[in-house]
């Protein structure tokens, strides 16, 4: 079962893990992977837009992928949206499985998918004012392409 | 029937709104003939669309490419290349 | 910088990401994998032995090894020993970066190889008083031997 | 100088305890012949060492090849294959 949710708010992941393996003793593995907003550059902080609706079918969609091609018992992805400071969290992905190697594929797979499959958008802010947005990276195109070819 | 159109980040920002309603003429038929026929609407527009190549388009909520038909009732969304995660 | 520990008490995955990134704005990512135990064949609870001493040692160079193959801000690596319920967590494995495939391949790496080259042993203990040793699996053995190639 | 010899798992439940203080004589050269001359020990030794090929051992705290010498002084321990993670 796949829990997306698009949230301003921070997550706990100790709680969402929980939540995964919650009266359950068939969860042999749960992989994470918490996404971090970085001061690179000297980045004062990344402000993320999205497409409300399509967002929410998009991630659905991509944990719907991830539970067909894994042998999952549960997936969670959450994303934040709004105003990020350096240090703070952005994303978090969750796959649980009897075995950890479903759990890690499954969690690899969903990070990569989401980074080139999901409407969001970052702009950087800087102290002196200035803002750039993100531009989109060809080694996450590539990562992602690596999935599409291993069906 | 009009065309819901979405606008997000610099797109946004370039044509200056978020959102608009509006009608195309008929032989506005697909996602590329619809992003000419908005360049032309104001210098805001035209600075958004000034390189269609940088533009990634969503019809109804699902990724298009350019060839893709837009009808009357579609909701179509144009904006770079995602960069979540 | 790596953190190892061989404890019987939980470990709490929230406080030790926050400790894997307090107080820097380096870390993009953090990949993390839980182990738990399953109740598979009606298991009662597992108990955990170790090598007190070669176990230490054994988690700090496999960490040391993760260290040196990727560009990590720090890992974390906790094995808990003793008597453990199904659905608890035996074990947890975490990696951090500034990007996420050093962090998700480095995880991966950390609990592979731990399966194969730290010394527990894990006892079954079933509802009506058998028990039994679990075997070591050529799964586990290919899984780190992957690894090894990929040197 | 003696040797410490260690057990673990069902190795530890066979011979009976986990641990001891061992001085084999001269000839106990590797990890192999040591297992030999400890399955001498007793049933339950004999028992623990009866299928040498289902048993590992380290040698002061790293893992060792039947091979591997051991020498007065050292830590030798013998347990199955590992299921940790």
């Amino acid at each position: 079962m796949a829990t997306v949710r698009v949230q301003e708010a921070p997550f706990d992941i100790a709680a969402e893990q929980a939540a995964l393996a919650e009266g359950r003793v068939d969860v042999g593995g749960i992989a994470a992977f918490t996404g971090l907003c970085r001061a690179d550059d000297g980045i004062a902080a990344l402000v993320l837009e999205h497409y409300p609706g399509m967002t929410e079918r998009a991630l659905a969609g991509i944990a719907a992928e991830a539970e067909a091609r894994w042998p999952l018992t549960g997936c969670t992805v959450i994303h934040r949206v709004g105003r990020i400071l350096p240090g703070e969290p952005i994303v978090l992905v969750l796959a649980a499985s009897a075995h950890r190697t479903a759990a890690l594929e499954a969690c690899a797979f969903l990070i990569d998918w989401l980074k080139t499959g999901a409407p969001f958008w970052k702009r950087e802010e800087f102290a002196d004012g200035r803002e750039r947005w993100v531009e989109a990276r060809a080694s996450d195109d590539a990562a992602a392409e690596r999935w599409r070819q291993a069906v | 029937m009009a065309m819901e159109i979405l606008y997000f980040a610099w797109v946004r920002q370039k044509v200056g709104q978020g959102a608009e309603t509006l009608e195309p003429p008929a032989e506005v038929a697909d996602v590329a003939g619809l992003m000419r026929w908005l360049a032309a609407r104001s210098p805001g527009h035209a600075a958004a669309f000034a390189q269609p190549g940088q533009i990634r388009a969503a019809v109804n909520q699902e990724f298009c490419p350019p060839d893709h038909p837009v009808r009357p009732g579609d909701e179509v969304a144009f904006f770079p290349p995602v960069t979540g995660g």
